[in-house]
């Protein structure tokens, strides 16, 4: 598996993985909970800057969040053309924003340190007689998943760019599809090999 | 350095007795059977004769779908949850094998089957590359490592285990000359049962025992010297003809 | 059992379940499109389709369930980046805790129409497109407008008339599930649609 | 066979002035200059010393913060469209290379930048295929392929698109004996510029240049035997050193 994880390090390397997932949370209602777009438009900065302030470490996540922002333009287009151009500003502020916050996480927090913390959420499940570690694994996976999809499609769109000299796009769809499930085929094959689950 | 690697008990003893075995749409062991108690064994054979499946058979990864597979005694298709600490694989892909994004939790992780905690482990992974020289290894980004150095990473992290077998999927195909010398001698060291897979004859030359497969039938087994001089006489032979000739007599998908 | 009847290993489950619920969070990066009743239009029910005809009933439901589960714990993978509790309280929260349930159904329905052998890929793709609609239309929409009634306090009538709207986009979804689905099963001729035995 | 490799030109021209190079953390090249115009050129060297980086660098995946890169006339930083046909590389592992599921899909995209049609590229990939006596892979899903008949199908490719130049990182390491004797027939018979990194000097000593990279530097360029003797003393001398000595006198990443 690939990884958008920044060997640079940045201050937010620092801080505990906890933390930093406590703060992603409230963060994030907090944004649903903001109704007015001048609010809103004021986290949108306060966010990027922060994600700005991370410099060379955020270099692994910026084409995601480019994704982001390509993706909101467009349907904030769409959103103007029913005449709901507020409508979509707030929406694609509030996606760009998670983005960037997800994207901060994912580039400065070791998955070990997220584990931890998932098995420490986790852990009055023990007593119900669920398998805490095995769920915290599952959490965990999740997260590391969802930053391969994106690793993934990077690397076909490159394979595909140094052969044919376009851009991929849709086309890599169904590749990018099966390379994930080989993925956590290999995934589940590693695992099973060295841990006695 | 904490760990050692006489820590590992040393039963050389695996049996394959009669194994069948389909991956998709190919046959690739019609039979198999195998006993193998050397402390050094090669395996050699063209792509797709089944090294890697052989592999992933001895690590429960595969079932056959027919005959046993003991290793140290271990049934490994009934008792698959104690086969960590008994077999080690090192995937002959690194990154088929690498799940954490750095280095001393990708190590780390090689202990948490004899329930060492997370934290613990990763020390225990910095003082292990340390003794290495590598101690500004530990924190880096596997992703930002070289093909060889990944292929190195995989190397340790099964070391770090320290299987009783330890099954090594054409370990030097990535490594520099310098690498490659350190491993052979790392495995020289290691007290456990190796398997090596490879397609360079020379590191298994000396072996007491090396089998070559040919399309999941065993067609050389004995003192390494003997089979590899067999399998490069007949490849001599294959290569000599020119080559759609070569192509025509050769249809299998084993041999392209 | 022989070996191509045997059931995925625990390892293997862990691994799928996670990267199926991983799948819908990265629907979640495609924008929704808001809609005046409160309920937008989104990605994710395809993930949902996805997850049952790929997986089967089980395992699609514990997917979804992972993937539930890390929203309500505030991260924001809900379409448009959303997440936490709050999520569960809109009017939308009907459909959205039909998922795992549509994806049990998808599932169940997947695997019994496609039977068990050998099967083409266009055939699959065809039972993938009716688990599909069962399974993330059916069971979906009926949720959501039990939702819609008890949280927005509409009428049956208004509610129905409003989950209307999505019908048209969730079969074009429904569409792209069986595309996928075709794609795959030549890619992976071994994959367990379903669940279903090979 | 339809496909003639004598249809690409040959402006055997590389031009690299001094080249600057990060990844992530790492500083790859500092002020790098070559001048290639030989038909055949070996790359050896440590790892992490920056062989795939260079191929990289030359296919247009990676940029340069400063200097420029040119391949055949092409400024890979700025026509990139223009490239597929002028740069070909065999990636060094085949699971970045490969896009699609089937290998007579995987050959057909080699052929999209000439503009020929999906259906019509897949014809022309089958024949090519049956030119090999491999007309049986065509429909094979590539994820039942063992990994040294997955690095075949990544050469074919290549060979398939037949550009100008061809890169090809570390092709030999997971190729069979008879697979590494056809690759090496193929090169010899190939009109373009051919570029090989790998660490089995044995392929690369009697090419008339090779260019011998240590962290990031050029620290041998000249005939092939030449610099794979010099090579070859500096690893002997440094793995003669015992293993700790010679850690401690290599705190570099790159030489593990
Ligand atoms: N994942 C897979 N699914 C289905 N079939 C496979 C898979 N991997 C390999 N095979 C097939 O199994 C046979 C044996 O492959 P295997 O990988 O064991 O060969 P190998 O000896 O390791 O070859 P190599 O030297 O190329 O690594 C081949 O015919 C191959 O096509
Ligand atoms: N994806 C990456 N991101 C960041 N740094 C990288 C990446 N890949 C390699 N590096 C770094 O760049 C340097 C050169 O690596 P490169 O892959 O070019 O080496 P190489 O000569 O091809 O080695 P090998 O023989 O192991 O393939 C190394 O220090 C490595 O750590
Ligand atoms: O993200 C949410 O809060 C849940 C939204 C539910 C949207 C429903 S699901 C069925 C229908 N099809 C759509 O595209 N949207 C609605
Ligand atoms: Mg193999
Ligand atoms: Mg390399």
């Amino acid at each position: 598996m690939g990884t958008l994880y920044s060997e640079i390090s940045s201050w937010m390397h620092r801080l505990p993985a906890g933390l930093k997932l406590l703060l992603l949370a409230l963060s994030s209602m907090a944004l649903l909970a903001l109704s007015d777009l001048r609010f809103q438009a004021l986290a949108f900065a306060v966010i990027a800057l922060l994600y700005a302030s991370l410099g060379a470490a955020s270099r692994p996540t910026r084409r995601l969040v480019v994704v982001a922002v390509i993706a909101s333009a467009l349907v904030g287009g769409l959103h103007t053309a029913t005449g709901q151009p507020w409508l979509g500003l707030a929406s694609g502020l509030r996606l760009v924003s998670t983005t960037m916050l997800g994207a901060m996480l994912t580039a400065t927090t070791r998955f070990g340190d997220l584990l931890g913390v998932a098995e420490w959420l986790l852990s009055p499940l023990a007593r119900l007689g669920l398998p805490v570690e095995r769920l915290a694994l599952q959490l965990g996976l999740m997260l590391r998943f969802a930053e391969q999809f994106f690793v993934q499609w990077q690397r076909l769109a490159d394979a595909y760019r140094v052969r044919t000299g376009r851009a991929g796009g849709w086309r890599l769809l169904a590749p990018l599809t099966i390379h994930m499930l080989i993925t956590a085929r290999k995934v589940a094959d590693a695992l099973s090999i060295r841990l006695k689950l | 350095m904490t760990l050692s690697l006489a820590q590992t008990a040393s039963t050389a003893d695996i049996r394959l007795s009669d194994v069948h075995l389909n991956r998709g749409a190919q046959t690739v062991f019609q039979g198999l059977s195998l006993h193998l108690t050397q402390r050094r064994i090669g395996l050699i054979g063209d792509n797709g004769a089944g090294k890697t499946s052989l592999f992933r058979l001895l690590c429960g990864l595969e079932h056959a779908h027919q005959g046993s597979v003991l290793v140290a005694g271990c049934d490994v298709q009934r008792q698959r949850e104690q086969l960590p600490g008994v077999v080690g694989l090192m995937f002959q892909n690194p990154d088929d094998q690498i799940i954490f994004p750095t280095v001393e939790e990708e190590l780390g992780l090689s202990l948490q089957y004899r329930g060492v905690a997370r934290k613990a482990a990763i020390v225990q992974a910095r003082e292990f590359l340390a003794a290495r020289g590598l101690a500004d290894w530990a924190p880096r980004a596997v992703s930002g490592l070289s093909q060889g150095q990944r292929q190195q990473v995989c190397f340790l992290a099964m070391l770090m285990a320290a299987p009783q077998v330890m099954l090594l999927d054409e370990p030097f195909a990535s490594l520099d000359l310098p690498g490659q010398a350190r491993l052979a001698r790392e495995l020289d060291a290691a007290p456990a049962q190796v398997i090596i897979s490879t397609h360079v004859l020379d590191h298994v030359r000396h072996f007491e025992r090396v089998l070559w497969l040919d399309h999941g039938q065993l067609r050389g087994d004995g003192p390494g010297a003997a089979v590899c001089a067999a399998y490069e006489a007949d490849v001599k032979a294959r290569i000599a003809q020119p080559l759609d000739a070569a192509a025509a007599a050769q249809p299998t998908p084993g041999a392209p | 059992m022989t070996a191509e009847h045997r059931s995925e290993t625990r390892a293997q489950r862990i691994a799928l379940v996670a990267l199926f619920a991983a799948l819908m969070a990265a629907f979640g990066l495609i924008p929704k499109i808001d809609l005046p009743l409160g309920v937008p239009i989104t990605a994710q029910t395809m993930g949902v389709m996805l997850a049952g005809c790929m997986l089967g009933a089980a395992l699609g439901f514990q997917a979804l369930l992972l993937f539930l589960a890390a929203v309500a714990l505030g991260l924001p993978l809900l379409s448009g980046g959303r997440g936490g509790m709050g999520v569960f309280f809109l009017p939308s929260a009907g459909y959205l805790l039909s998922y795992p349930l549509a994806a049990a159904v998808a599932g169940l329905v997947m695997r019994s129409l496609a039977g068990k052998g050998p099967s083409s890929p266009m055939r699959l793709a065809a039972c993938a497109f009716a688990a599909s609609v069962l399974g993330g239309i059916v069971v979906v929409h009926v949720f959501g407008v039990l939702g819609l009634m008890l949280l927005a306090k509409l009428s049956f009538v208004q509610a129905a008339v409003g989950t209307l709207v999505f019908v048209p986009g969730d079969l074009v979804k429904c569409v792209l599930v069986a595309l996928i689905v075709h794609t795959v099963a030549r890619g992976l001729p071994d994959w367990r649609f379903g669940g279903r035995r090979l």
